[in-house]
């Protein structure tokens, strides 16, 4: 049992609970406004597409990858899907597959590139980086439907609203589903095959081949389901960016990325976990719609991040070092 | 590619704008917000219908949209927007055709701008290439982008510069070469000799005025009998673009002259940039708080962000989104609190914004936003093709400055004001 | 003796600049074991590389069952029934014992992986091998012999026909050994093929039924175990190769001073408490099984593994080695066992690694000299016998044997005097084997002092002054060439171990 | 590329040849492409060939040819830095500032812009190599903290710099780019390429970062302090990027806080184009500077043909993905 407790305090997604906890009452201890359940509806409105990104590139960073090309992808799949449903009079569902879609088919790009053709993972998803940011800047800047307008459905899947005006009643079902997403995946990442193998294949790929696993197949569906999971960020996205801006996103994919490291993934793989991931993005999404809250002017949000991230693989970086020193 | 789509998007929007001005069944703008918001009279819907546009093509099929759509928009119209303009009776001399250089195709602000020089265009036999660079803050490309045009040697270029002091060098060159340059959008203000021959530009401290006028004029009895301090705030995208600066630093002391002259004391905290280059403020703890927020970046997630910190203070009044992604920021805050409204004596917060879109057009409509200011960027783009032509013909032109309009639920739909109201 | 169960024949199988098989045949029967020897580098590995898909033939049939086959990966091979366990070890270090052992064929319940019935089935399998691992433990938190049982509890979960142990005993106590023994045999009563390849000629005559001997990549013979001597295979494996003479005593003359001493060192859990002494022209050879700490204690003593205490002197003076550099300094070069991953440069020439380590005499102001770089490895490059077209050939085309060349001249360019030599001889093939021999007693003679890792008992009894035996991390014990065998080294390699 | 498949026993004579293998192979066909897409777009696009448009390209070389070079030597240790073109802006925002509006002279301003990359070549290098922190992580930390920093600095401010007229604030610094038309700053480029040359493969620290991108491990047990010169990759990495800020604003004039990303994908993707492995301990200046002039060659025929920027990048990042196939499959061959 004791044992247990010590494996819990230095777990780092333990730790990163804890600064969670830490930040939200700093918050709210210096900011009234922040106590609102408004700002708590806000910030979990900004944080979906961060999770989804996250939940998404979690499996790439675990095969001791990565995935830069998520950010710029996001958006590009939803200025697509946008500019269908604005000129083509494309139903929003029909969108929306077409973001899913789109995401796993340059998801499986990502992972012909890396896998099959042996790319490195940075230089292959750098060229789609550039390429979907490419893609999306020919669109041009598109609003999806509004609460109000013909598919503003599609606003309801993350948050649910009753009734109208200030008194209205709003329920983040977008969280609940978020966490049903997380639990999902964590669950794919630990009891099914394609978790084991991505997990494996980040530990010792060599091993995994000699096993008579299809590695290459499972190393694939790894930047398929990031791609995939890109592209439900981007359902996200548009519902709560008014307009969809081509030549964004770039950068976007950091705080995802920084997010699933804070969360306690090994940066040389082969370990992770999604609900670790979750509380690391939360970490970030905190810092980027918190800080204005206690009246730090934007460009400390900047600093504080870059140092947060530092800490946290500091952490895991001193940690192997005492095991190793231990060995 | 990128044309097409940009002509179906052009074509939706004046679609939609000749809607607008035929349907005048408006909402009635004293109505309360959340009944309003219930009634989507005046909803710009995502043209679905073009039939009642008075075009004699249905422009929304993607064959009509991708070539000639320009045409029947153009007819529908020709001769109207140059009387009383020193571009008046203007004709190409040749088929002129000139590069035009914008901020970006990020918002659609400059589609707007485009679908202007298209009905220009049409009108007088000319062409253009429109370019810019993906985001407005890639100065560098848009220089490269400025250059390489200068070098195809065309006979005049028009620029909405996306940095004022990166383009001098680029601008002393066209001077060099005789190449005639007409800044819309943003003025270039030392511009090199003989380089830019006139300016289409709103003039942005005024539009900022305009945006503190009409706030100040639904929120003065507010002010008047506030019991504490109470708060404006302002979402500035960036401190950096002039055109922002100026629009911001216009409303600020805009704000702050009337309300001194109410006999009420303000200051301005936040933004360094702002609070410095405001002027007259008071000091130490006054009756009004001008708080002026900039997100770290231009996107609109950041700008929310802020607003959200804005908005969520129980003692803000009014705030005040200076372009579209702040204003759009500003509604993004506010779909959660549902604070914004048109009623401040009911405690609605005021919220103004700044260009249109339909994301704006929609919460000005259903009277969220209490109003915003426009600039006449379908005039800008307009006037700018004219000027262009003009300078290439070799006739003298002058400056011409656009308008910045006030909008709200009541004058939506007037006709002098919606075809300035993009999507 | 049953039917045949395995025919390969004719295989050949060539790499860039090396003939790996030449021709080489090999059958194994049901109910059979059958052994596979030869020197490090003979081909062993290769061949049944090849036999399991890892390798593509270039010729020759294999054939299996009475089919022709050819694999294209260890799946098809599973597949049909041949499972290897692996010398080197493939294990997944971030799973579970029971999630490595039953890697790509997992129990499913639905999309769901059962675990709960693979630690059930993990446990019994432990059981029928009589060890006690926990299946829940990380692979990467036990000790090399109990990962080396996991391989064999892998292997023998598949519902194999043919099994191949690749060398399973180098990391195990002699009762563990035993206990492979005892599944070995039920295996063979089971009427499957086992192809079982080891060092050990004790365990060769002991378990096996016949053997097949490989040398230099080609086929030399088979002979019937029980029919044949110990003498006979070890001549059918060194061939026409003329070994150095095996030392009967030390050449190290009894006043030659201590050039190295180490007291007390630990470091971790491998190296616990080890003291030991090395004269000037000695070489002193470091025995053991498969993690017993021997490298762990050289790394430590280099100064590459952090080390917890312990002092060290060299030349009778105490000096403080806290990272290669400090070794290096002092006069200590390291030659690690895997030259790829510890020892080389491979994308670079064979000039860049020759004065790596001693790139500041080779200076003219901040300009590398170049031409005197080039002059220093051309001279070793005839000295060592390098086989090499020219001193700019990227390492990464030498073989094996010239890439440790190219090693030992780095340090000989550098002036170490000690070298500590962590399994000379691995991956080096036969031919080139002896001429690492000469070289190292040429060194020794010269006045260089050796430190010698290795686990071919041969190479020990072959090349050593002193014998100094580890196990579990402490050194169990010292010996002189002239009392050491076999027995008495096996002997206190496993003193620690119940 | 295709031919590289081709006639292979013709290809292999011909690298085989001593003048080919001096200049190396792929060099040798980045330079026809640099001058084959040069051909083209003269033909493609009439006046292409004269000098403004030369001018025009050079402009983009300079500073995208300085954040080249200096992520040269971070690849060759086989990491990465994505921070060169947030920490570019920050040296051009905080030496610009200085300058401008706290009257600080021009020279100590421009010596202030290499000073304050060098310091975050020091602050990235010491964490990749004492703390052993992946430098993809640390590259996104001080990216970061770089926009922050110069974004506090200067109140959010943008900064442009001094035009060549404006003797008053300094404006001379721009004749470091072009004086009277005749590009000094090629020059310098070139100069500091050469440098950069010698330092790589004629030095040792270009020898000990070049082993160690190949296979650390085997450099640290040859006794080499390889923290230390894994740290000088990452510093002379700062020190280029100052320099190639004041080449951003010499040639652009202005520079606002919180940008400047779009630039590290452009000067990595120069880098490996000109062979520069990712994998580590292969390293070419002179194909960097290839595959820079192919980039910035690249955009400005794009424009001349009258695309915008988004094709540049797809078509960038398809020579990117093809070259860096040919290069692993050139690797799979030899193994």
């Amino acid at each position: 049992m004791t044992k247990k407790k010590n494996k819990l305090l230095s777990d780092q997604r333990f730790i990163v609970l804890l600064v969670i906890a830490a930040l939200i009452i700093i918050y709210m201890i210096f900011s009234p406004e922040f106590r609102q359940y408004s700002s708590i509806l806000s910030m979990l409105d900004f944080s979906y597409y961060d999770v989804l990104m996250a939940i998404g590139v979690t499996f790439p960073l675990i095969t001791a990858g990565v995935d830069l090309s998520i950010g710029t992808g996001m958006v590009c799949y939803a200025l697509l899907a946008g500019s269908l449903i604005r000129n083509q009079h494309v139903p929003v569902g029909v969108a929306m597959l077409v973001c899913v879609l789109l995401g796993c088919i340059v998801g499986m790009v990502n992972g012909l590139l890396i896998a099959v053709m042996n790319l490195p993972p940075f230089l292959a998803t750098l060229c789609t980086c550039m390429i979907t940011r490419g893609i999306g800047s020919m669109s041009s800047a598109v609003p999806w439907p509004t609460t109000q307008q013909d598919g503003g459905w599609f606003h309801s899947i993350f948050k649910l609203t009753f009734g109208t005006g200030r008194s209205a009643l709003k329920i983040p079902i977008g969280f609940i589903l978020v966490v049903a997403l997380v639990i999902l995946m964590e669950f794919v990442l630990n009891h099914t095959k394609f978790g084991r193998y991505t997990i494996a294949i980040g530990s010792n790929k060599e091993a995994v081949i000699l096993s008579g696993i299809n590695v290459k197949f499972y190393h694939v569906m790894a930047y398929v389901i990031c791609g995939l999971f890109a592209g439900l960020a981007a359902i996200a996205y548009a519902a709560v960016v008014p307009t969809v801006q081509p030549g964004t996103g770039a950068g976007l994919e950091l705080d995802a990325i920084g997010g699933v490291f804070v969360g306690g993934v090994s940066a040389t793989g082969g370990y992770g976990s999604v609900l670790g991931t979750l509380a690391g993005v939360f970490v970030i999404v905190l810092l980027k719609t918190g800080l204005p809250y206690v009246g730090l002017q934007a460009n400390w949000q900047q600093i504080i991040t870059g140092a947060v991230l530092i800490a946290a693989v500091l952490i895991d970086v001193i940690k192997r070092r005492r095991a190793a020193k231990a060995q | 590619m990128k044309k097409k789509v940009l002509a179906t998007v052009l074509s939706a929007a004046m679609a939609v704008s000749m809607m607008a001005g035929c349907g005048q069944k408006a909402a009635e703008p004293a109505a309360a917000p959340a009944t309003e918001a219930a009634a989507p009279a005046a909803e710009p819907a995502p043209a679905p219908e073009p039939e009642p546009a008075p075009e004699p093509e249905p422009a929304a099929t993607e064959e009509a949209a991708a070539e000639p759509a320009e045409e029947p928009a153009a007819a529908a119209t020709e001769g109207e927007y140059t009387a009383g303009t020193p571009f008046s009776g203007i004709t190409a001399k040749e088929a002129y055709k000139f590069p035009i250089d914008v901020k970006s195709f990020q918002s659609t602000y400059w589609q707007a701008a485009l679908a202007g020089m298209d009905i220009a265009k049409a009108e007088l036999g000319v062409d253009y290439d429109a370019h810019g660079p993906n985001s407005e803050s890639d100065i560098a490309d848009q220089v490269n982008m400025l250059n390489s045009d200068i070098n195809s040697n065309p006979p005049g270029i028009g620029l909405a510069a996306c940095d004022t002091s990166s383009v001098l060098d680029s601008l002393q060159t066209c001077a060099d070469k005789g190449i005639p340059v007409v800044c819309f959008d943003t003025g270039v203000a030392d511009a090199p000799e003989g380089s830019v021959v006139c300016t289409v530009a709103t003039d942005n401290a005024q539009a900022g005025e305009v945006a503190a006028d009409n706030m100040y004029a639904a929120l003065a009895d507010v002010i008047a009998n506030a019991e504490g301090q109470v708060r404006i705030g302002e979402i500035n995208q960036d401190a950096t673009a002039l055109n922002i600066q100026q629009r911001g630093l216009g409303f600020i002391n805009e704000m702050i002259a009337l309300i001194q002259a109410d006999g009420k004391t303000v200051s301005v905290e936040g933004n360094e940039f702002y609070v410095n280059a405001a002027e007259g403020a008071d000091s130490g703890d006054t009756d009004v708080v001008i708080e002026v927020q900039v997100p770290a970046q231009t996107t609109v997630e950041l700008c929310s962000a802020q607003a959200q910190a804005i908005l969520s203070k129980a003692d803000t009044i009014g705030v005040f989104g200076s372009n579209q992604t702040a204003a759009e920021g500003l509604l993004a805050a506010d779909a959660n609190l549902s604070l914004l409204g048109s009623d401040p004596e009911a405690g609605d917060v005021i919220g103004v914004g700044f260009d249109a879109g339909s994301i704006i057009k929609g919460a000005v409509a259903s009277g969220q936003m209490y109003g915003a200011v426009t600039q006449s960027p379908l005039m800008m783009g307009y006037y700018t093709l004219y000027a262009l032509t003009a300078a290439a013909n070799g006739d003298p032109v002058e400056d011409y400055p656009t308008d910045g309009y006030w909008y709200d639920a009541s004058n939506i739909d007037d006709p002098t004001i919606a075809p300035n109201l993009y999507d | 003796m049953g039917e045949c169960i395995l025919k390969m024949e004719d295989i050949d199988k060539s790499f860039p600049g090396v003939h790996a098989l030449d021709h080489v045949h090999f059958d194994v029967n049901k109910g059979e074991v059958h052994a596979l020897m030869g020197e490090n580098g003979a081909g062993k590995s290769t061949l049944m590389k090849v036999l399991t898909g890892i390798y593509t033939k270039d010729s020759g049939s294999i054939n299996f069952e009475g089919r022709e086959v050819e694999f294209h990966n260890t799946r098809e091979a599973q597949d049909a029934g041949i499972v290897i366990v692996h010398q080197e070890l493939n294990m997944v270090g971030d799973l579970t014992v029971a999630q490595n052992i039953f890697i790509g064929r997992e129990f499913m319940k639905g999309f769901k992986i059962d675990d709960k019935k693979m630690i059930e089935e993990s446990n019994r399998l432990f059981a029928e091998l009589k060890i006690e691992i926990d299946p829940k433990a990380k692979m990467k938190d036990l000790t090399v012999g109990k990962q080396q049982m996991c391989e064999i509890a892998k292997a023998i979960s598949h519902d194999a026909k043919l099994i191949i142990f690749d060398e399973p005993s180098a990391a195990l106590t002699e009762k563990e050994i035993e206990d492979l023994f005892v599944i070995i045999r039920d295996l063979r009563a089971k009427n499957l093929g086992i192809v079982y390849i080891s060092h050990r000629m004790d365990e060769i005559k002991v378990i096996t039924d016949r053997v097949t001997v490989m040398r230099d990549g080609g086929y030399v013979g088979t002979l019937i175990t029980k029919d044949c001597t110990k003498e006979d295979i070890i001549n059918m494996m060194v061939g026409r190769v003329i070994y150095e003479e095996p030392k009967t005593k030390s050449q190290v003359a009894p006043d030659a001073p201590v050039v190295l001493k180490v007291e007390h060192l630990n470091a971790g859990r491998m190296v616990k408490d080890v003291s030991f002494e090395l004269r000037k022209g000695e070489i002193l050879g470091f025995s053991g099984l498969m993690g017993a700490g021997r490298t762990e204690t050289a790394r430590a003593l280099f100064g590459a593994d952090p080390k917890t205490s312990g002092d060290i002197y060299v030349n009778g003076e105490k000096v403080t080695i806290n990272s290669p550099q400090d070794a290096v300094k002092y006069g200590i070069g390291y030659l690690s066992e895997d030259r790829k991953r510890y020892g080389i440069v491979v994308q670079k020439s064979i000039t860049e690694n020759s004065t790596l380590a001693a790139l500041e005499n080779y200076m003219s102001g901040i300009f590398i000299n170049k031409s005197a770089e080039k002059k220093v490895t051309n001279q070793y490059i005839k000295e060592l016998a390098t086989k090499t077209p020219n001193a700019d050939q990227l390492v990464v085309n030498l073989s094996g044997g010239n890439q440790q060349k190219v090693v030992i001249a780095k340090w000989l360019v550098r002036n170490c005097d000690i070298l500590i030599f962590d399994e000379p001889t691995r991956g080096i093939d036969v031919g080139a084997k002896n001429e690492i021999y000469k070289l190292m007693n040429r060194l020794a003679a010269e006045g260089k002092s050796i430190i010698m890792i290795s686990s071919e008992m041969t190479e020990i009894l072959r090349m050593s002054d002193r014998i100094v035996i580890m196990c579990e991390g402490e050194k169990t014990g010292e010996i002189d060439i002239a009392e050491a065998t076999q027995e008495l080294i096996m002997d206190k390699a496993t003193r620690n171990i119940e | 590329m295709q031919a590289l498949h081709g006639r292979e026993g013709n290809v292999e004579k011909i690298k085989e040849n001593p003048i080919v293998k001096k200049l190396g192979f792929n060099r040798i066909i980045l330079f026809c492409v640099l001058i084959l897409m040069y051909v083209v777009f003269s033909l493609l696009v009439p006046g292409f060939a004269g000098m403004a448009r030369i001018m025009s390209v050079l402009n983009y070389v300079y500073f995208l040819g300085f954040l080249s070079l200096g992520v040269t030597f971070v690849i060759a240790t086989g990491g990465i830095d994505f921070s060169i073109g947030p920490v570019m802006f920050c040296c051009a925002l905080i030496s610009g500032y200085s300058m401008m509006t706290l009257g600080m002279p021009t020279i100590l301003a421009l010596i202030l812009s290499i000073v304050i990359g060098l310091l975050f070549g020091l602050f990235n290098g010491y964490l990749v190599s004492y703390w052993s922190v992946p430098p993809f992580i640390v590259s996104m930390a001080s990216m970061n903290i770089a926009k922050g920093v110069a974004a506090v600095f200067t109140k959010t401010q943008s900064v442009s710099w001094p035009l060549k007229d404006d003797i008053e604030h300094g404006g001379w610094f721009r004749n470091l780019v072009s004086a009277n038309g005749f590009p000094v700053g090629l020059i310098i480029f070139l100069a500091a390429a050469v440098v950069c040359m010698i330092l790589l493969n004629n030095t040792k620290p270009g020898r000990y970062i070049l082993c160690l991108g190949s296979n650390r491990e085997a450099v640290r047990l040859s006794g080499v302090n390889t923290k230390k010169w894994e740290m000088l990759a990452y510093t002379i990495c700062g020190i280029l990027v100052g320099i190639a800020a004041i080449f951003f604003v010499g040639a652009y004039t202005t520079v606002q806080p919180g940008y400047g990303d779009q630039y590290n994908n452009e000067a990595i993707a120069g880098c490996v184009m000109g062979g520069t492995s990712m994998v580590g301990g292969l390293a070419s200046i002179g194909g960097t500077i290839l595959g820079v002039f192919i980039i910035s060659l690249l955009q400005e025929g794009i424009l001349a043909l009258g695309f915008a920027k988004d094709i540049q990048l797809i078509v960038t990042g398809i020579i990117v993905i093809v070259v860096v196939y040919a290069d692993v499959m050139a690797r799979r061959r030899k193994n």
